[in-house]
Formats: structure tokens, C-alpha cells, sequence
């Protein structure tokens, strides 16, 4: 029972690191309807300025992960003007080849500027104390995680369903043609989400640092977990990103104690029953 | 009446003969280009081998993708089954000639083909490109799990192919193995081209763009989905097997999701929908790797980040698509 | 083109030199991609060598040619040697980071005539596929079986393994297996785990579970290695749990990224940065300069440059011609002090022999980490070849 | 003269909303209905549960005598039962002359082949060249649907409904969007249809529709409230309330 009780645990801390990471990305291919592979490469570009903040000028973990939402966001700003604008609305596998193209690019550069080393992003001493559940102890650094997760879940609710620019977002999503005819601007309510999409990604990269490390190939190693994800949970649904990072957390975690040999049987497998269930994702909208 | 139906016939054979011609220009311009690949770059063979076989691969995901409008970055699970199929007949079952090897690559192509098919086609859009990542993560554990068979991450070797037909052994230079790239490259593509044209690909052109309206006509999505899904295994396990015949090893990294992402990448940089675009994308795309990752070993992956995002920005069709866009809207202004 | 040809060939001539040759070693390695790190590392070495050593021997010169292959890719390998060979014209073949890559390669020695300097695949059966291969930096039964004798010796009876599911995964649980039961121990569970793996939490769950008092691990390095040690520490298993793996887990490069988590880690390799002598200090001085960033360098670097020791061997004895047999035959049992110490090339296996150091990480007075040695096994052959037979 | 096409009480119900209530509908061959009814009333939904896109929650449909109502949309259209959109559906990277031989093609079980080319067999040709000169877009036989007007695309999706050989034809108001100056092209069109074929025409042009049939059938909340002569409809009570009550609906609405 213990056991039971602390896979559970585990399983829940490993299902909000995945949607603390992936939820950014939900939001760009979900509403924006873009297929963002690039979408790690932002998430290690917070984690490698969150790492130079705390670790090389000794800033405090918050500050930290302030400098890198920021910092990511003046950095994907550009991106998102010169090549991201050509995209939008464009076919699939043309936003595919675009965004792969970024991440080499991403990744190239990370690895001249920073090297091929790993990176650590040094956390506060409080976050670092093994907390007592009772039954078992995990790191408070986890729980931090969970509570992260939560928060993300919550304020992003917040924004797309009950603030007038989430208004704005809806409908530009909708119907972009129709929305401008309304006066939304729409190049600006893309500018903002993109922007959204992109700090939330480098706010996963840092918190999620402890479990999925930085280095350069950090931006190919989990585009596929991401994407995975997020498909699962039916793109632009936070519920369902929600529902799909703790089923499939679960199921991993599970699958790996029980299983180890067969850990990534577990996980495929869970996937394909997922959608061959939910052809649209758990949360899927038809079109 | 009479009349029309003449004229009809007329420009039914005049039809014919302008497509024969276009094939025969088609076949021809590759045969050149294996003949100048082989007189220009006679120590670049094993390399270029290695872009056709590549090519079978990219070919075979243009019909299930260009053609059918099937997203999957799993594909390479068909490359590998004919990679591995060949390899396992050759190392564990003595089947080592070299045709006798690619009949069985094909064939274990077309079983991947079929079975992927079944998985891929249940969902649509995001969701079917992650059930061909669950199914490309899956062959490949499966590989390495089955290391009795398939020499798990320490590779396949001990493929030892016999002499082509008795005659042409396979030679360091890599000559044989060229030769019987381009010809295998040839033959598909020959084939390949009646296919597209003909009513089948012309019903699977159709469920592309609208799968409603093919319904509408009495027409099986799903069942001719399923079918060139099996075509195009069959193309890419010859593909995997003509890999695996040259290069005489087969490694996981033939069952993997980069090889599955780079194929698609080739094919979106050539132009989807053509399969002239095919080739020149995996032409194009592995040469320049070559080139650049000699040039620099280290950094060249920027190069190649670059290079996707400058054809995304000036050829957004591909970079086949574009050039016949532009020599269409040429043709015009000047006819 | 042609002027410069007769340039050439003119100044060959009223020279006189008669064997003023460039000899080309083509080295295949990991110098992009994930393992990008472990390729520098040979450029490291071999920088270092030939900056210690000189680009000639006799009137030869040496040129490296370098070719990427970013993972293990065998067909690639294969199609890259073949074009080192054939186009380039390499005399030697060195490198190879990647037993698959190693085994593609081997089948084109015979007929190209070109011996091959293996400077870290670190499977056993390498050197038995052709009698052309060389190797200079160890196998995985080497490095982990002395820690089987460590851990039994330290009171360890029951250990459980936790290993990647790829070949070197697999033979360090072999090699672990087999030393710690003949030592009399007890390996209670053998968990191979997908490389793929992000969260090591399960598997800490799963180790706490098995009852065993210590545990054996073998993972790639890098992130994984990061996720496992991490995990090892949060969920408490640092207190009461002994950890032993080869050293692979604990290279120079990952422990800055490891930090306290890997203090009082114990391990044995071959080599460690840290080694106490005067070759070593020369060679971490000219490596640390060739590769830029001190705290990159592990022990593929070491690989790498005794490697090339070999090859200059194998030049000096054909003085410069290619005749791949003789250039084997050369360096067979030949014996010099590497920077990781005493080594041999065994005459029968052409596999290194070599010490194997116990180390444990320890904190330096800078507040820099680094591997220890504190107990040396010598004169280790291979044991894996003996294991395959 | 027996029915060709028989739908019988068909009811069909989303969530607790009932949108189709117990509607029957019947026809011989050659005869012209029109359906009719406000926006609302259901005909999508009718026409969904006809062609089999979605199944009912009771009721049957009978095409030629046979029971399809389990049968799904593909083996329905095999059997004789085609549909034109209200939205053209057409192929836009292809010609007519694809659209029309792909459609005989399919109707002969034909449009598997894989190693022929249609332009290479004088019957599809010949057949699909004389649809559509009867249609008068043959000049455009190879041009790329995307090139051509509106109004042409509007008759080759007739056309590749006809070159299907259908024995019932829901056209589903195949008027729709088409500038004033090519309705008179597709009202031909569709008074030359082949005499034996039983056509549903779903339109709102009151005036088409008065041209066109000989029955009306009114739909109005899910269920059929007239279904009589075009004289007939504009006096009948039910109908003036369903389309005024609609009215005035509409204008509370504003």
C-alpha cells in the first residue's frame, strides 16, 4: 500500500513537469495553430539564462526564473517578427520545417555560446530539504513543481477564459478574418500569445531543469515528449493537457516500477490506446 | 459526334506519347546523373548508395504523405522492417543473394506498411503524427529488445551479400552497390510514375484534398489509404534493404525517429506531392550535410538550421514546387 | 591545379627527398550532436599528442581528417570510412566512439588495407572481427569488474543492477555479475531500463524494494547519468544503499552538473584527470589548451591520444608505407607509460592492458570536483574476451 | 409506380434535443421534390441521415426496396444514392476531366487500377467529354478547378454527381452562390436530368423551386407538416405560420 502511495507520488510530480514544460506549447499549437517544434529550444533557452543568472552571477532562484521568462521573451521577440509571422497559416509541414529549422539553429548556437556541458541551475536551499510525507520523503523541489503546475493550470485558465484579452484570443482563433473586421488586432493578439507560449515554456525549462537537465540537445531530446503530450490532451485544452500529463505520468511511472525492461512499451502502447479511444485527444474539439 | 470521338482517340495516343516522353525524360535525367555521380564522384559512391536507398525512403513517404495527405514522422519503421528483413535473411537464414534479399526487404516493408497503416490512419492531424512516433518508439524497442535477432544497439552484421546474378561482386569502392542503387532507384521510379497517374493515385490525390467528397463518390478512404500505405512500404523496405545489402549492417538507428524526421524534412525541403521533389530533397539535403559536416564537424548543424528556414522564407513550395512555379509563370508570360 | 602539381613534383625532384610523404588518419567520432562533448575530446587528445610529439615522424607528415556521425549510426560509419578510404586515401582508420559504428567499419580493413585504432568503443568482440584493430581505451568488462571485488570486499553481499537497455548496458551487467558471484555476492535483480528514461524516481522505488545494500549502475553520460544520480540522492537512498559503477558515470565533464550529489560516489576506470605523474600533468596541460575549457575534458581525451601514440608507432615501423600488417605487427605488446599510467598492447588480443583505478569523488579546496584514485588493480587485461568464449 | 426511395419514420435526437421527428418520405422514379423549410428545421440533418453520414435513432431509409439505413455513406452512393453540396466539394489541384473520370471510374469499381492512366481509356474519356459538353464546360476540361469560375465549378459538381448514374440525386441547393448570370445554365442542367431519376432538391429560391418540382415537401422543428403540390404549399396554414413565425423570430431576434 505504501508502495502504492508513493508511486502515486511520484507519478504526480512527473505528470506536472510535463505540463509545466508542455503547456506552452499547447497554447502555440492549440490557438495559434502553429506546430512549434521549436518549442524545447525556448524552454532551454530560460533554463541556460535562468543557469548563467543563478550559477555564474549568483542571483537568488527567483530572480532567476524571472530573468529567464524575460530574457526568453526579448530573445523570441525577433523570432517571432521575422520568421514565425510567415507561418502562421501555413500548412502543416511547412510550420514543421520552419520551427526544425530554428531548433538547429537554437541549438548550434547553445552549444558555441555555452558548450556541450551540462547545466545546472542552482536551487535554494529550501527547495533542495527532503520533505517527510509520512509514508515516504520526496524533494521539496518536487512539490514546488506540483504547486507550479497548479498555478500555470489556474492563471492560464484565468487569462483565456476570463479576461478580455482571452476574449480577444478566442476569437481571433476563431475567426481571424472576422475578429479584425471587429477591430482586434489580430497581429498583436498573435504577438502576445506567441509571447505568452514562449515564457511559459522558459518558466518549464527552469522548474523543470531538476528533472529534464539543460544542455544543447536539450531542444530534440523532449520535442517528442512535448509534442506527445500535448496531441494526447487535445491542443489548446489545459484541461486536457492536464488530463493527459498526469494519465501519462502515471502510466510511465507505474509502467517503470512494474516494468522497467518494458518502460517505453508502457508509455507507447498508452498512447496509442489513448488515441485510438480519443482519435481527437482527451479534450479534442472537432474542427 | 463521330467527329469528337476521332479527335478523342487522336489526343488519347498524342496524350500518351507526351507522357512517355516526360517518363523517358524523367528516367533519363536520373540515369545521367547516376552516370555523372559515377564518373564525377568515383570515390564518393558509398555516399551517394547511401542517398539513394535514402531517397527509396523519402520517395515512400512522399506517397503516403504528398499523395494522401498522411502526416507521420514515424516512417522509417518501414525502411527499417526491409533493412532488418534483409539483414536477418542474409545473417541468420543464408538468404544472401542480393535480389533474393530485396524481395524479402519489400516484403517486410509491406507488412510495416500495412501495419502502420492500420495504426496511423485512425486519428488525423496532430494525433496521427503522435500515433507514428508511439509506432516508430515502439519497432525500435522491439528491435533492441529482440538482440538475438536483430544484434540490438551493437548492430547487424555479418550481412554478407553474394555477387549480383553471380557476376558483380560487391567491391570496397562500392561500385556493384551504386550501380545496383541507381538501377533499383530507376525501376521504382518507373513505377512509381504510373502509379501516381494512374486512377489510384488519382483517388488518393482526391482523398487528400477532400476525403468527404470521395465518400461522396462511392470511393474507400480508408481502404485505399491502407493499400498505398502498403505500396509505400514496399518502396521504402527496398530502400532499407538496398542500405543494408550495401553498407552489409543494419542499426537501430535505421527503425528510428530522427531517420523518420529527417526523411520528412528532405521531403517537405523538395516539395511534396511530386516525386521529382522527392528526390531533389534528399539529393539536396544530404549532400549539403555531407558537405557542410566535412567542412566543419562540429558546427554544422546551424548551417543546416539555416538552410531549412531560408527555404521555408524563399521557396515556401519546396524547393521543387517553386522552381516549377516559377517556370510555369515564365512560360506564360513568354509563350 | 596542374601548375601547382609541377610546383610539386619539380621541388620534389631538385630536392631529393625521396619519401617526403603526407600520411592521412581519418577519425570518425561523435563531434556534433548529444555527444558532440566526447568528440572534442578525441580532437583533444589527438591535438595534444601531435602539439607534445610534432606532425611528423621521419619525413612524414601527419594530417587528421575528421568525419562526423553525430549517434550511432553503423551504415553511416561504414559509407564514411569507405570515403576516407577510397577518396581521401587515409592510411589509418582511429576513433570510433560507438561500438556499432567500430563493427561496420571493420569488414572494409582487410581489403583497403588499413589498420584501425579504436580510441574508446568499448565492447569486448571489437578486435576479434578483423586482425587489423587496435585498441588503446578499454572495455566495459575491464573498467567494471574490479568494482564487483570492491563491493564484496566492502561487506556488500546482495546488489541489485540497474543498467541502460543498450550493449554496453548489458555487458557491464554481465561483467559485474560474473566477478561479484565468483567473489561469493549475490546480484538479487537485474534491471535493464529503456535509455529513454527522464524519471528515475520508479526506479529508486524499485531498488529500495529489492532488499539489496547496494546497487551496480551503468548508464550513458550525460543527462541520464545526471537524472539517476539526482534521483539516487532526493529519494534517500544515499543513506543506506551503496553505489558502484564503472567511471564512465562519473567522467570530469558531468560532475560539475552532478555537484554534491556525486560526492562519495566510488568507481573504477581506467583513467581519471586527476592522476598523479608527470605524463599526465604534460598531457592535461596540452589537452586542457587544445579542447578551450578545462572542465571539458574526460577520458576519451586519453583514448584518443595514446592512440595516436600507436599510430606514430605503426608509421615509424612501415616507415610510412601502407602495409597495414606490419604496422599491427608492430605495436603488438608494445609498452609505454600513458598519461593514466604503465599500459601494454596485448600481443594476443590487441586490446590495452592497463590499470584499473578505484576512485570515489571528492571535492578539491577550489570548490571543484574531481575522481580520487584510491586503490589501483594492475595490470588488468580483458576480461570480456575470456566471457564471450 | 413503386418507390425507389423510401425513408420511414426516421427520428433522430442530439442529447435531449429531437431533430428529426418521425419523418417519411417517398419516391418513384423521375419524380422532382422539393424540400423545403426555415433555417433550423432540419434539412442538413434530414439530408445527413439519408446519405448515411450520421445514424438515426429509429426509422428506416429503403433505396430500390432495400434496407440501408444500417449501410454507411460509401456502399449507399455504390447503390445509387448521390449527393451534390451545398458548398462545392471539388478537387482543386485537379481538372474536370480528373473529376469526371475519377467518378465513372469509381461507379464501375474501376478507380483501383494502378497501372493504366484514364486518359488512356477511350470510354471514360469519351463518356466523361460528352457530360461535360452537356453541361457546356468542356472547354475547360484541363484547366485546374481552382482556375475556373464559380458558377463552372457549381456544374461539374452536377456533373460528377450525374456521371455516377445515380437512381435518386439529392441536390442540395445547387444554385447557391451562383451570380445571377450562370443560374440559367444550371436550371437547364438540372431540367435536362435524365427522366427515370428520382431527384430531392433541397433549395430556398422559391422561384427555382416552383420551376423545378411537382411535389414540396415542407420540413419545419424536425418534422414534415406539408408535402403536396407547389399550388398547394403557399396556402397552406402550417406552412405561412412555420415561415412568418420564423419571421417574426428573426426580427425579436434583430
Amino acid at each position: 500500500m505504501q508502495t502504492v502511495f508513493s508511486i502515486g507520488v511520484d507519478a504526480l510530480a512527473y505528470g506536472m513537469v510535463l505540463f509545466v514544460i508542455s503547456i506552452g506549447l499547447s497554447v502555440t499549437m492549440g490557438l495559434m495553430r502553429v506546430v512549434n517544434l521549436a518549442h524545447g529550444a525556448f524552454a532551454m533557452i530560460g533554463g541556460y539564462i535562468a543557469s548563467y543568472a543563478a550559477r555564474d552571477l549568483g542571483l537568488a532562484y527567483a530572480v532567476a526564473v524571472m530573468l529567464a521568462v524575460a530574457g526568453t521573451i526579448l530573445i523570441a521577440i525577433p523570432i517571432e517578427r521575422l520568421l514565425y509571422r510567415r507561418i502562421y497559416g501555413q500548412p502543416e509541414l511547412t510550420q514543421v520545417l520552419m520551427t526544425i529549422g530554428i531548433t538547429f539553429c537554437i541549438i548550434g548556437i547553445a552549444n558555441y555560446v555555452f558548450g556541450p556541458t551540462l547545466k545546472t541551475i542552482p536551487t535554494p536551499e529550501t527547495l533542495r530539504e527532503p520533505v517527510s510525507l509520512g509514508f515516504r520523503t520526496v524533494s521539496s523541489h518536487r512539490l514546488f513543481v506540483i504547486a507550479c503546475g497548479a498555478a500555470v493550470a489556474l492563471g492560464l485558465w484565468y487569462f483565456i477564459e476570463r479576461t478580455a484579452f482571452g476574449v480577444k484570443l478566442r476569437a481571433a482563433v476563431d475567426n481571424a478574418a472576422m475578429a479584425a473586421a471587429l477591430g482586434v488586432r489580430t497581429q498583436v493578439v498573435y504577438a502576445v500569445s506567441f509571447a505568452v507560449a514562449v515564457g511559459l515554456a522558459a518558466f518549464g525549462g527552469v522548474v523543470g531543469a531538476e528533472l529534464l537537465p539543460i544542455e544543447p540537445y536539450y531542444a530534440l531530446r523532449y520535442m517528442v515528449t512535448f509534442l506527445v503530450v500535448v496531441s494526447v490532451g487535445g491542443a489548446g485544452s489545459i484541461p486536457g493537457a492536464l488530463a493527459a500529463c498526469l494519465l501519462l505520468g502515471a502510466i510511465d511511472t507505474t509502467g517503470r516500477y512494474l516494468m522497467p525492461e518494458f518502460g517505453e512499451f508502457f508509455f507507447y502502447l498508452a498512447v496509442i490506446a489513448i488515441v485510438w479511444l480519443f482519435p481527437r485527444g482527451l479534450a479534442g474539439r472537432a474542427k | 459526334m463521330a467527329m469528337l470521338s476521332n479527335s478523342d482517340t487522336l489526343s488519347v495516343t498524342s496524350d500518351r506519347r507526351a507522357r512517355l516522353t516526360r517518363d523517358a525524360v524523367g528516367v533519363l535525367v536520373i540515369l545521367a546523373l547516376g552516370v555523372a555521380g559515377y564518373v564525377l564522384f568515383p570515390n564518393n559512391l558509398a555516399l551517394l548508395t547511401r542517398i539513394t536507398a535514402i531517397a527509396l525512403l523519402v520517395l515512400s513517404l512522399d506517397l503516403v504523405t504528398g499523395y494522401c495527405g498522411v502526416a507521420t514522422l514515424g516512417h522509417a519503421a518501414l525502411f527499417g522492417a526491409g533493412a532488418y528483413g534483409a539483414g536477418i535473411a542474409a545473417a541468420h537464414f543464408g538468404i544472401t543473394d542480393p535480389v533474393a534479399m530485396l524481395a524479402v526487404g519489400i516484403i517486410a516493408g509491406s507488412i510495416a506498411g500495412l501495419i502502420s497503416g492500420v495504426v496511423v490512419l485512425r486519428a488525423h492531424g496532430l494525433p496521427q503524427l503522435v500515433l507514428s512516433i508511439a509506432i516508430i518508439h515502439l519497432a525500435h524497442e522491439a528491435a533492441n529488445k529482440a538482440s538475438g535477432w536483430t544484434g540490438g544497439s551493437d548492430g547487424l552484421s555479418g550481412i554478407m551479400p553474394d555477387a549480383v546474378f553471380g557476376v558483380w561482386q560487391f567491391d570496397l569502392w562500392g561500385r556493384t552497390a551504386y550501380v545496383f542503387g541507381i538501377v533499383l532507384l530507376v525501376v521504382t521510379f518507373v513505377l512509381l510514375r504510373q502509379i501516381v497517374r494512374s486512377p489510384f493515385g488519382m483517388l488518393c490525390r482526391g482523398i487528400r484534398q477532400d476525403p468527404v467528397r470521395i465518400r461522396a463518390m462511392g470511393g474507400s478512404v480508408h481502404g485505399t489509404l491502407i493499400r498505398m500505405y502498403i505500396i509505400s512500404g514496399a518502396v521504402a523496405g527496398a530502400g532499407g534493404a538496398l542500405n543494408a545489402i550495401s553498407t552489409q549492417v543494419v542499426g537501430l538507428d535505421s527503425l528510428s525517429f530522427t531517420l523518420s524526421a529527417e526523411a520528412l524534412v528532405m521531403l517537405v525541403l523538395g516539395g511534396t506531392g511530386s516525386l521529382y521533389g522527392a528526390l531533389l530533397g534528399t539529393v539536396t539535403f544530404l549532400w549539403f550535410e555531407d558537405v557542410v559536416s566535412a567542412a566543419n564537424p562540429f558546427h554544422w548543424l546551424t548551417i543546416v538550421g539555416a538552410l531549412l528556414i531560408a527555404v521555408v522564407l524563399f521557396a515556401p513550395k519546396g524547393l521543387y514546387g517553386s522552381l516549377a512555379a516559377y517556370f510555369e509563370r515564365r512560360g506564360r508570360k513568354n509563350p | 591545379m596542374k601548375k601547382l602539381a609541377i610546383a610539386a613534383l619539380a621541388a620534389a625532384l631538385m630536392g631529393g627527398v625521396a619519401h617526403a610523404d603526407t600520411i592521412k588518419v581519418g577519425v570518425v567520432g561523435p563531434f556534433s550532436g548529444p555527444f558532440g562533448l566526447q568528440g572534442k575530446n578525441f580532437k583533444a587528445g589527438i591535438d595534444a599528442y601531435m602539439a607534445l610529439n610534432g606532425n611528423t615522424v621521419g619525413d612524414d607528415t601527419i594530417e587528421i581528417i575528421y568525419r562526423d556521425i553525430p549517434t550511432a549510426d553503423p551504415a553511416q560509419s561504414k559509407a564514411l570510412s569507405q570515403e576516407l578510404v577510397v577518396k581521401e586515401g587515409v592510411q589509418y582508420l582511429a576513433g570510433f566512439y560507438f561500438t556499432p559504428d567500430a563493427m561496420a567499419a571493420t569488414p572494409l580493413l582487410e581489403q583497403a588495407n588499413v589498420p584501425m585504432v579504436v580510441m574508446n568503443a568499448a565492447t569486448s568482440a571489437i578486435v576479434t572481427k578483423s586482425p587489423y584493430v587496435v585498441r588503446t581505451s578499454f572495455t566495459t568488462w575491464q573498467t567494471s569488474t574490479p568494482i564487483a571485488k570492491v563491493a564484496f570486499d566492502g561487506g556488500t553481499k546482495k546488489v541489485i543492477s540497474v543498467v541502460s537497455d543498450y550493449g554496453p548496458g548489458v555487458d557491464a551487467e554481465a561483467a559485474f555479475k560474473t566477478g561479484f558471484e565468483a567473489a561469493g555476492g549475490q546480484v538479487v535483480e537485474a534491471i535493464r531500463i529503456p535509455l529513454q528514461t527522464n524519471d528515475f524516481s520508479p526506479i529508486m522505488q524499485r531498488i529500495k524494494d529489492s532488499g539489496a545494500e547496494g546497487v551496480f549502475a551503468f548508464l550513458p553520460s550525460g543527462p541520464t547519468t545526471l537524472g539517476f544520480v539526482k534521483a539516487f540522492n532526493e529519494n534517500g537512498l544515499k543513506e543506506g544503499i551503496k553505489f558502484f559503477a564503472p567511471g564512465d558515470l562519473t567522467q570530469e565533464s558531468d560532475l560539475p552538473a552532478l555537484g554534491d550529489a556525486a560526492l562519495g560516489l566510488t568507481t573504477t576506470f581506467h583513467y581519471a584527470v586527476s592522476h598523479d605523474s608527470a605524463e599526465n600533468k604534460t598531457f592535461v596541460e596540452a589537452a586542457a589548451k587544445a579542447i578551450g575549457n578545462p572542465a571539458e575534458l574526460s577520458f576519451p581525451a586519453v583514448g584518443a591520444y595514446d592512440g595516436m601514440h600507436v599510430i606514430y608507432k605503426m608509421i615509424e615501423a612501415t616507415g610510412g608505407d601502407q602495409d597495414a600488417a606490419k604496422a599491427v605487427e608492430a605495436v603488438k605488446g608494445l609498452s609505454w607509460e600513458s598519461p593514466r599510467g604503465p599500459v601494454t598492447i596485448d600481443a594476443e588480443s590487441r586490446h590495452i592492458t592497463q590499470n584499473i583505478y578505484l576512485r570515489e569523488v571528492a571535492k578539491a579546496d577550489d570548490g571543484t570536483y574531481f575522481n580520487k584514485e584510491i586503490q589501483t588493480f594492475e595490470k588488468q587485461g580483458d576480461p570480456g574476451l575470456k566471457a564471450a568464449k | 409506380m413503386s418507390a425507389i426511395f423510401d425513408v420511414r419514420n426516421l427520428k433522430k435526437t442530439f442529447g435531449g434535443l429531437v431533430v428529426t421527428n418521425d419523418v417519411s418520405l417517398s419516391m418513384a422514379p423521375g419524380d422532382r421534390v422539393a424540400l423545403i423549410g426555415p433555417n433550423g428545421a432540419g434539412k442538413t440533418t434530414f439530408v445527413n441521415l439519408v446519405t448515411g453520414n450520421i445514424l438515426p435513432n429509429a426509422g428506416s431509409v429503403m433505396l430500390g426496396g432495400q434496407d440501408v439505413t444500417r449501410l454507411g455513406p460509401t456502399e449507399r452512393v455504390r447503390r445509387g444514392l448521390v449527393r451534390s453540396f451545398q458548398v462545392t466539394r471539388l478537387f482543386s489541384e485537379m481538372t474536370p476531366e480528373e473529376h469526371v473520370a475519377l467518378a465513372i471510374l469509381q461507379r464501375e469499381g474501376r478507380s483501383g487500377k494502378m497501372f493504366a492512366s484514364h486518359r488512356a481509356m477511350p470510354d471514360v474519356m469519351e463518356e466523361g467529354h460528352t457530360l461535360l459538353s452537356r453541361l457546356g464546360i468542356a472547354h475547360l476540361a484541363r484547366h485546374r478547378v481552382s482556375e475556373i469560375a464559380y458558377g463552372q465549378q457549381r456544374l461539374l459538381e452536377l456533373s460528377l454527381a450525374l456521371a455516377l448514374k445515380p437512381k435518386v440525386l439529392l441536390l442540395d441547393e445547387p444554385a447557391a452562390g451562383v451570380p445571377q448570370s450562370d443560374t440559367a445554365r444550371i436550371e437547364q442542367a438540372i431540367a435536362d436530368l435524365p427522366s427515370d431519376l428520382a431527384v430531392l432538391m433541397i433549395e430556398h429560391d422559391m422561384d427555382l423551386v416552383f420551376r423545378f418540382a411537382k411535389r414540396v415537401v415542407v420540413l419545419a422543428a424536425g418534422e414534415i407538416i406539408f408535402d403536396g403540390s407547389p399550388d398547394a404549399v403557399t396556402k397552406d396554414v402550417r406552412v405561412r405560420q412555420a415561415y412568418l413565425g420564423s419571421y417574426a423570430d428573426a426580427r425579436s431576434v434583430a
